[in-house]
């Protein structure tokens, strides 16, 4: 019981993460798969908080009366992570958007064939 | 100039010469000038190297090392100095035929195409005086390369299809099975240098030894042994100076030279003489005999030719096979003797183009009449070729057949006499259709001489002159064999010879 | 062997002013210069011969024979010069100065390589002749005779090591030059096919060298004479029935050749110079009436006034005592009485009066009928007077040529040869010839088709080609259609894994981590 | 100082100096400061590699925190070494990328883009220097960010590159994921993050979890190599890129996954050539030979010169994998050679490619008609490169694929022997197509002889000829990655 | 309790994820994601990470969400459906991978386990000495600022980076301003969002220097300072119109600042250099913990500046870009 518990939180960071990559690759909207990748990465924030946690502890931020910190770590570091997702966000709906704008869609089913290698060179500066 | 000047000079003697005609592009005369100055001054160079030669002293030298063990060197040696000298002697002609013929024919490109040609000197001359496998690897990788454009001259349709196929063959074979067993001879002997008697001997059994003969003897695709031999008729898009220069000069003679080599200094003769050619030996005159009688059928003058080279090559392999002293002397000297015959037979049949405009042995009867001079040399060549006296191809045939004696195998002596008749079976006709054909006769749909303007009957001097002096080749080498023999007979172990 | 050749090399052959002679005179474009070159290069080579200090080197039988050449040469040269024939001229030319070698050649691989010269310029005669018939023979010609020359080439290479097989393969190479049958055909043939001039140098050299290196290597070996014995009679049987003069002279000299063969198989001395004395009157008699058949048939049959007597005359020389071919044929057949074997001589004087017969009285009678012809070339006249007069000499010196001539002289033979002759002076200067009717190709079957067959074997083996080409044909495009069957398949697998959407991509980074995972933990 | 610092200003000049390119208005002034600055780094990373070239290993304490707890700069040979790749294929690129961007990208959009270009080699230099395996993941996608944004400005000249750009979005955040994941599964057993501490306290750590983590690791850089079947976002990228920048990518960004790859299995785990506790190496020659193949052959069918090199390159991608598979210093030692001999060769083709293109305005096999005619240097050095790809002896690419073919022969392996001979044939397929498309292909119209614009003609020329150099005189190449090699197998635990 | 709470709280994160996964309505999913961001703010919270759960309150729930939202604008509100082959094989892998990872969590050390390696080698450190160290609280703030001060350096210019992209990709030459009149609703004719706009766009104006300034001391810093301006930006732009935004804060200007903020980061670490110590070795500035804080100060100033005016700036290139092509 307590095996199952103290896993709990990890079992359900991966079926957070499958979630996540499901999305990505099932969806055929862009904008979706970004969604997606998000859930992707949050789940990764809660993985490493969780492997932070000191049952028992306060957060790191030392005062007097308190001897049992959670781990500072993983916060720094998922601290990190959360402006690296939202810059990844934020670039990748940028394309999107510029996607829409040149395509006319952002479905995967409809872009493939639009992005065929074999097509010949479409540049945006000529059209 | 020291030995070692002059191996570095007939290397770079030719590659400087391709960069001054590149340069000189615009004014024909002055870079057909170069190429000709060029021709003499290498014979003369390696000429300088045979006479000067002399075993005890021959340097090696050094130049650079992609690996360690794997180095660049060149060393001069009887084999290679013989090679070198058929290469840089039959230059000279060539180019002297490629300059009637080419202009004869208005041929685009000439820069180009006299560049290469100097190019394929260069690498041949390296792959003469190569020092070991590694450096012979180089400089073959480099000759194919190199005569890719001039294969490929005319750029029509089909020399693209043809030159393509040369390509595939030459570099598919060397890049597996040559490469694979050079560094197999490598890994195995941990050397890769040539060495009088070999480097294998005890270092893999005679299994090992077998297949690693027949890797190289398919991995030297240049060497045309068949069924590996589709490249050379291909190859026949090629301008005629150049598919001179493929069978005669170069490149399935640095094919052969290349086995003769490897048997020499890798395997060691005696080595393969104790049954690691037994195999090869079967593959080589199958090989002789197969081409001969596929060479038959073609109507193609150079078609006809080329099969006849994968036939008279394919001797070579056999004389390697055979693994003897003098069955490799005779590989020396078909490697010699082949060159003259055949390039006379090229030039012959490229002059014939170009005084005639007819290339099929099915148009051609009755045209020996306006060419004499033509025709004789053509048929000493053709006779050279099948081996006849008084001409130098006797010699190879007949060293073959005292080895293949020697050796009891009176199977291999039946192919042999049955490969000079057939020779005679595909090189005769065209001679006799030529000379004693009537026009007309034997195709009735060809036209009258009239209707092909120009070129009717007119052959330039300079086509004419080098085929003259070749036949002339095959005459004296006849009488020059035995010194050729005694030139080599060091290195290869043979009896003293008078 | 390699030694000797190179040995044999180290000195000019005698004859080779001959041989350049043939080379320049077959590619000067002037006509008359070739011819002029031809005189000069026989003098020259008589000079170098005879006078030079050359002499030594040949036997005075050999050196005869190889004066005979020369004669020869002349006269097919002046006879050749009237009508233009200059491949002829220059083959010819080259063929007399290789024969010249070839007796000087005491080497096997000398004698091999001066037969194949000869075998070489022979061949392009009797292609000279212009003709399909006379293509096919000359390419079969050349075919046979390189193949003799392979036989020899290895009975050499297999004579280094001394074996026994070593002399049955120059044995067999000798007797197909030399014509012994069943491969007489190629002679047949050939001198047939041939023009008239090509058929006057081709009589004279290629069989007599193989004769004579025949005499040299293998006398006394009994099988020969029953081979020779049967080459007569059966060669001369078709002399009988052929309407065709020149075709029947080449039965005639298979059958001259039998004698020759027979006279090497009882290998005396007095037989062995018999042979060679009977060459060397061979060569000029043979060549005479070849020379006279030349010229009536140059005309179309009909014949110009001043030929008959030569014809005469060469008949004579087949056989009358005292003139060439008398001389050999008697020392031979008292050879043969010596050795016990009359019987043989009778056969050989019987064969050879049905030759002088055939080949000299009766185309004498019959040929000369229609006259009408064009005037006799003075050029022609010398060519046959040329001949004429060395059988003469030969007839009359010949005796002083060897020890054993003398035997010729004794009343048998003389007796046994007048009789012959008379006899067949009898038969055919009468209404008794016409029994003998006579055709065109008579028992052609005889001449066993050769050009038929090599050309037939040339073609076989083209066909076998053929076969192979596509055999090799199908295998590459079997192997080319694998190939790129395997080609698409690898492309279509490599693109499906690589073309695709996104999410295909993170499916299969999915997928490779779950497989990893497995893979790590298994 | 410098020489002192210079460990860790190798990241930051081109890091600080983004910024400050980026506020330029000037496009012809910021491509200057951008070569400047890559050229300034090219000499800080020399310096670096001169420091370490003895043997030394250069660890910089970032804020002077001794490691495992601050981030270490940990410069050893091969970090110094990558470092001059990168820096050096930078500065070659800047000098023809602002006029690779003629007509592709706005003149006012260019300075940002030599901003994010200067940002992504920093990204990639800081993967290679740092010692610390979270610092990996904030540099990587320093250089991913960046990478993306370069792609997508392909667009000018194909809209493709924006779908390619976001594939590899999706793909490299994966990927980048992936790798956060794995550094978690590894810090939870070890509590640390720093790569030589870690290596060291794994000893101890439950398996498995070192088998997740390393797992998500070897998968994520995978991604990164694209490593088959990983591999799709690499030819749209590399095809569908500006061609400069094209050209920047495909000397360094899988070249920096490779050294990842080499890196993790050394720094921070058991045994050179393995990840974790599995051996990945028996994973690596069977994944390298499949690449090889299917990088070749889709290559042979491509219509695009910058698509076929892009295929190309995953071939030689395998060509490093299977002799990373092959292990040992001389496994270790022969991927080297590989990987800096193929930067050099692929960068001199992509690099006359992108003359190619700025002269034609399209790089498809057709409009390569009259090529060896009119420009006659650019042929030269194409077929050049490609002669250095099949492996045609003198140039690098020969000198590449003997080393793994012989040490494969050595170990009698005679699957990636023959493997790797056989793809040799493939290869000359594709170039050969270049070959023809360029010297018998008739164009439709003569053009006027304009060969590659000076702009090219430095950094392709030198490209091409270090792919001759280091074909005839390999040594120095040699003995740096066999030196790299005993070092790393050297400090291995 | 906290375990149910816990519990709870993370099905609830696979039941919105999974809703995400199964609606085809962008906008909805684009909400559900805020709420699945809030939620794991919650579970931050309940883990004892309060900076982590601001942050993702900021910029995940927040700036994320608005960012989506505008792209949304521009793309396309639903999303085609469209069976996908590739679905079931996903399903299948992603189930498979999903037990293959859960097989391999098995040896992991137990959730709040103290004896876990993580919690025992490095971090310790930072407990104990960061006090003497540094002199602030906040360990997760000296850990961010001094100990791996880099990498936070690093993130800095991923934040840059990703402005740069989005003014690459939609700015410059490729910006596609709005017509007049085409704005997206303007939100400034409801007044009670007026109302309440006004009233929180100074409020978090002041929140955010508190933020940014008693980092040191509570959870905070300059990344949640700077998302938090950087939201009321944003908020100021969605309720009173873009163009007043960009008005009020120019693109030009959001750069510049934005480059100046990794340039006051990246300085610092050079003034380190300079005065011959280690990057970032703030030590260099004054012996001691101020040092330390003098260095803290600096480079959370440069982070908060970056963030932003790179938040504002990303949402400034989405929402005044024309939708219709």
């Amino acid at each position: 019981m307590s095996d199952l518990v103290g896993l709990f939180p990890y079992w359900a960071v991966i079926v957070l993460m499958m979630t996540g990559l499901y999305i990505v690759i099932a969806q055929g909207n862009l904008v979706k798969k970004l969604i997606g990748l998000g859930i992707f990465q949050v789940s990764v924030f809660v993985l490493y908080i969780a492997i932070g946690v000191v049952d028992g502890a306060t957060p790191p931020i030392l005062s007097p009366g308190f001897n049992s910190y959670s781990n500072p770590l993983p916060s720094v570091l998922i601290l990190t992570a959360i402006v690296v997702g939202v810059a990844t966000l934020a670039v990748g709906l940028a394309l999107a958007v510029r996607i829409r704008e040149s395509f006319g869609t952002i479905e995967e089913e409809d872009l493939l064939p639009l992005t065929m290698p074999e097509l010949p060179p479409d540049g945006e500066a000529r059209s | 100039m020291t030995t070692a000047d002059l191996m570095l000079t007939a290397i770079l003697l030719p590659l400087a010469a391709a960069l001054l005609i590149a340069l000189a592009g615009r004014s024909p005369n002055l870079r057909e000038a170069v190429t000709l100055a060029a021709a003499a001054g290498l014979a003369f160079t390696v000429w300088q190297l045979i006479a000067g030669f002399d075993a005890g002293t021959a340097p090696t030298i050094a130049l650079a090392q992609i690996l360690p063990g794997f180095t660049l060197m060149l060393r001069a040696e009887p084999i290679g100095l013989v090679f070198a000298g058929v290469a840089a002697g039959l230059w000279g002609l060539n180019s002297l035929y490629s300059i009637g013929y080419m202009r004869a024919e208005h041929a685009p490109r000439q820069t180009r195409f006299y560049a290469c040609f100097a190019l394929a000197l260069s690498a041949a001359m390296a792959i003469a005086m190569a020092g070991n496998l590694a450096t012979l690897f180089v400089a073959y990788e480099a000759l194919t390369l190199v005569t890719y454009p001039l294969v490929v001259h005319w750029q029509t349709e089909g020399a693209i299809a043809g030159a393509r196929r040369y390509l595939a063959y030459l570099l598919a074979t060397s890049l597996v099975p040559f490469l694979g067993a050079i560094l197999w001879t490598w890994s195995a002997a941990g050397t890769l240098d040539f060495t009088a008697g070999g480097i294998l001997d005890g270092k893999l059994g005679d299994g090992a030894l077998t297949v690693l003969l027949l890797l190289f003897a398919y991995g030297v695709g240049k060497a045309a042994l068949m069924p590996l031999h589709g490249w050379l008729p291909a190859a026949m898009v090629a301008p005629t100076p150049v598919s001179a220069l493929l069978h005669a000069v170069a490149v399935v003679k640095a094919g052969v030279f290349t086995l003769l080599k490897i048997a020499v200094y890798i395997f060691g003769i005696d080595v393969i003489g104790r049954g690691v050619g037994d195999v090869l030996i079967v593959i080589a005159a199958a090989s002789v005999i197969a081409a001969s009688v596929i060479a038959m059928t073609r109507d193609d003058l150079k078609a006809r030719l080329a099969y006849s080279t994968v036939a008279q090559l394919a001797m070579v392999t056999l004389a390697v096979a055979i693994g003897s002293p003098l069955a490799i002397a005779a590989g020396i000297l078909q490697l010699v003797m082949h060159a003259f015959g055949k390039i006379t037979l090229f030039f012959g049949a490229g002059a014939i183009q170009v005084a005639t405009h007819k290339k099929k042995l099915s148009e051609i009867a009755g045209i020996g009449a306006k060419l004499p001079l033509l025709m004789a040399s053509f048929l000493v060549g053709a006779l050279s070729v099948a081996g006849l006296p008084p001409l130098g191809g006797m010699w190879p045939k007949f060293l073959l057949l005292e080895a293949a004696s020697a050796r009891d195998l009176y199977l291999l002596i039946g192919c042999l006499g049955l490969s000079t008749l057939l020779t005679l079976g595909y090189l005769a006709p065209i001679f006799i259709t030529a000379v004693f054909g009537k026009p007309g006769a034997e195709d009735p749909h060809a036209l009258p001489h009239d209707d092909h303007g120009h070129g009717s009957g007119h052959l330039p001097l300079l086509a004419l002159i080098p085929p003259v002096v070749t036949a002339l080749g095959c005459l004296v080498l006849f009488v020059a064999a035995p010194a050729i023999l005694r030139f080599v007979a060091p290195a290869i172990g043979l009896g003293v010879l008078p | 062997m390699t030694e000797a050749l190179a040995l044999d090399l180290a000195l000019l052959p005698p004859g080779w002013p001959l041989v350049l002679a043939g080379l320049l005179a077959g590619l000067l474009p002037i006509p008359i210069a070739a011819r002029n070159v031809g005189f000069l290069g026989l003098l020259a080579s008589l000079w170098l011969m005879f006078m030079a200090g050359g002499a030594p080197v040949l036997e005075p039988l050999d050196a005869a024979l190889a004066i005979a050449f020369h004669l020869v040469a002349g006269a097919g040269l002046m006879f050749a010069a009237a009508h233009e024939d200059r491949i002829a001229i220059a083959a010819g030319l080259v063929a007399t100065g290789a024969a010249c070698a070839a007796l000087a050649s005491r080497s096997l691989a000398g004698l091999m390589i001066w037969t194949e010269v000869i075998a070489i310029a022979s061949a392009l005669i009797v292609m000279a002749g212009g003709t399909q018939a006379a293509i096919r023979a000359g390419l079969a010609y050349l075919l046979l005779q390189v193949l003799a020359g392979v036989l020899l080439l290895v009975g050499i290479a297999l004579g280094s090591d001394g074996t026994v097989t070593a002399g049955a393969f120059v044995l067999l190479a000798l007797l197909i030059k030399a014509a012994a049958p069943p491969v007489h055909g190629w002679l047949i043939h050939a001198y047939a096919a041939a023009s008239p001039t090509g058929s006057i140098f081709l009589s004279a050299f290629a069989t007599k060298v193989a004769v004579i290196a025949l005499a040299r290597l293998f006398p006394g070996e009994p099988a020969l004479i029953w081979l020779g014995l049967a080459m007569a009679v059966l060669a001369v049987i078709p002399t009988l029935f052929e309407s065709d003069w020149r075709r029947l002279l080449t039965w005639a000299v298979v059958s001259q050749l039998g004698v020759m063969i027979a006279g090497i198989g009882l290998g005396t001395a007095e037989a062995l110079d018999g042979v060679r004395l009977l060459a060397i009157g061979h060569v000029v008699y043979a060549t005479l009436l070849f020379v006279v058949a030349g010229a009536l048939e140059m005309r179309g049959g009909k014949a110009p006034a001043g030929l008959r007597p030569f014809a005469l005359l060469a008949a004579l020389t087949i056989g009358l005592p005292g003139l060439a071919g008398y001389l050999g044929k008697a020392v031979i057949g008292e050879a043969l009485i010596d050795a016990g074997l009359g019987w043989a001589d009778i056969v050989i004087v019987v064969v050879g009066a049905v030759v002088f017969a055939t080949a000299g009285l009766r185309p004498l009678v019959e040929k000369f009928g229609t006259p009408g012809g064009e005037r006799l070339s003075l050029r022609e006249g010398a060519a046959a007077l040329l001949l004429v007069l060395a059988g003469l000499a030969l007839g009359s010196f010949g005796g002083a040529l060897s020890p054993q001539a003398e035997a010729a002289f004794h009343a048998t033979p003389l007796i046994v040869q007048g009789i012959a002759l008379a006899a067949a002076a009898l038969v055919m200067l009468t209404p008794v010839r016409r029994l003998l009717r006579q055709r065109p190709g008579a028992l052609g079957a005889l001449a066993v088709p050769m050009p038929s067959w090599v050309i037939g074997a040339v073609q076989g083996f083209g066909r076998v080609g053929a076969a192979l080409d596509a055999i090799g044909g199908a295998a590459a495009g079997l192997i080319g259609g694998g190939g790129r069957l395997v080609g698409h398949a690898a492309v279509g697998l490599a693109r499906y894994v690589s073309i695709g959407g996104v999410g295909d991509g993170v499916l299969w980074t999915l997928t490779v981590l779950t497989i990893v995972l497995i893979v790590s933990f298994g | 100082m410098i020489a002192q610092n210079a460990a860790v200003l190798v990241v930051v000049l081109p890091l600080l100096s983004a910024p400050l390119v980026a506020l330029i208005r000037n496009p012809a002034i910021a491509g200057a400061a951008a070569l400047v600055i890559a050229a300034l780094d090219a000499v800080l990373a020399t310096l670096l590699l001169c420091q370490t070239l003895d043997g030394t290993v250069i660890s910089y304490h970032l804020g002077n925190w001794a490691p495992p707890i601050g981030i270490e700069y940990r410069i050893d040979l091969l970090a110094a070494a990558m470092a001059c790749l990168l820096s050096y294929a930078a500065t070659l690129v800047a000098l023809f990328l602002p006029v690779s961007l003629q007509g592709a990208v706005s003149p006012g959009d260019r300075p940002r883009l030599f901003a994010a270009f200067l940002l992504c080699l920093a990204g990639l230099v800081g993967i290679v220097v740092t010692g610390d395996i979270f610092n990996v993941f904030v540099f990587l996608e320093i250089s991913s960010l960046s990478t993306y944004v370069l792609i997508a400005m392909g667009a000018g000249t194909d809209r493709r590159a924006l779908t390619a750009a976001f594939d590899y979005l999706i793909l490299g955040a994966t990927g980048a994921t992936f790798f956060v994941i794995g550094i978690a599964f590894l810090y939870v057993v070890t509590g640390t993050l720093n790569m030589a501490d870690l290596g060291e306290r794994m000893a101890t750590a439950p398996k498995r979890a070192i088998l997740v983590g390393s797992s998500f690791i070897f998968v994520g850089v995978a991604l990164k190599a694209a490593m088959l079947p990983l591999h799709r976002w690499m030819p749209n990228a590399y095809a569908y890129a500006p061609a400069a920048i094209g050209t920047f990518l495909a000397m360094t960004a899988t070249k920096v996954a490779i050294y990842m790859l080499i890196r993790m299995s050394d720094f921070v785990f058991d045994t050179p050539g393995e990840i974790g506790r599995v051996n990945f190496a028996a994973l690596l020659p069977p994944i390298g030979l499949a690449m090889l193949l299917a990088g070749s052959v889709i290559a042979v069918t491509t219509k695009d010169l910058r698509r076929l090199l892009a295929y190309s390159s995953i071939a030689n991608l395998g060509l490093m994998l299977v002799a990373l598979g092959l292990g040992g210093v001389a496994g270790i030692a022969a991927a080297l050679v590989n990987l800096f001999n193929h930067a050099i060769i692929k960068g001199g083709m992509f690099a006359t490619t992108a003359a190619v293109l700025h002269r034609r305005g399209s790089t498809r096999m057709e409009a390569l008609a009259g090529l060896s005619k009119d420009m006659p240097v650019a042929f030269g050095l194409l077929v050049l490169g490609g002669l250095a790809l099949i492996g045609v002896p003198l140039t690098a690419g020969f000198v590449s694929k003997l080393v793994v073919i012989k040490l494969a022969f050595d170990q009698a392996n005679w699957l990636v022997v023959g493997g790797v001979l056989l793809t040799s044939l493939i290869t000359v397929a594709y170039i050969w197509r270049i070959v023809e498309a360029g010297m018998l292909a008739v164009p439709e119209k003569p053009r006027p002889r304009r060969d590659l614009h000076p702009a090219f003609i430095l950094p392709a020329g030198l490209l091409g000829a270090a792919t001759l150099g280091l074909g005839i005189w390999s040594e120095p190449m040699l003995t740096l990655a066999s030196r790299i090699a005993a070092q790393m197998i050297g400090t291995a635990p | 309790m906290e375990t149910l709470l816990m519990i709870g709280l993370l099905a609830a994160l696979g039941a919105l994820a999974v809703a995400i996964a199964f609606m085809d309505d962008l906008l909805v999913v684009t909400m559900l994601s805020g709420i699945f961001s809030f939620t794991c703010c919650a579970i931050f919270v309940l883990f004892d990470a309060p900076d982590v759960a601001f942050t993702e309150a900021c910029v995940g729930a927040g700036v994320s969400t608005v960012l989506t939202l505008a792209a949304i604008r521009l793309t396309g509100r639903r999303e085609k459906r469209v069976g996908r082959r590739a679905s079931a094989v996903g399903l299948l892998v992603s189930t498979v991978c999903g037990l293959a990872l859960v097989y391999g969590t098995l040896e992991l050390p137990r959730f709040g386990d103290p004896a876990a390696p993580a919690n025992l080698h490095v971090a310790p450190h930072y407990l104990n000495e960061s006090a003497a160290e540094m002199g602030i609280p906040n360990v997760i703030t000296s850990v961010l600022g001094a100990y791996r001060g880099y990498d936070t350096m690093g993130e800095t210019v991923v934040v840059f980076t990703a402005a740069l992209g989005v003014l690459l990709l939609l700015g410059g030459s490729q910006s596609r301003p709005l017509h007049r009149g085409d704005a997206p609703a303007r939100a400034d004719r409801d007044v009670i969002l007026r109302s309440v706009a006004t009233l929180f766009v100074p409020m978090t104006l002041f929140l955010a220097p508190y933020v940014q300034f008693h980092g040191a001391y509570s959870p905070g810093g300059g990344f949640q300072a700077g998302a938090i301006l950087g939201g009321a930006l944003i908020l100021y732009g969605l309720v009173f119109g873009i163009d007043r935004l960009n008005r009020l804060v120019p693109e030009r200007v959001l750069q510049v600042i934005a480059a100046l903020g990794v340039l006051t980061y990246g300085g610092t670490g050079l003034v380190t250099l300079a005065l011959g110590r280690n990057f970032l070795d703030y030590d260099a500035l004054s012996a001691g913990p101020t040092g330390q804080q003098i260095g803290l100060t600096a480079i959370e100033l440069g982070v908060f500046m970056t963030v932003t005016c790179v938040m504002t700036l990303l949402f400034q290139r989405f929402a005044s870009r024309r939708s219709e092509p």
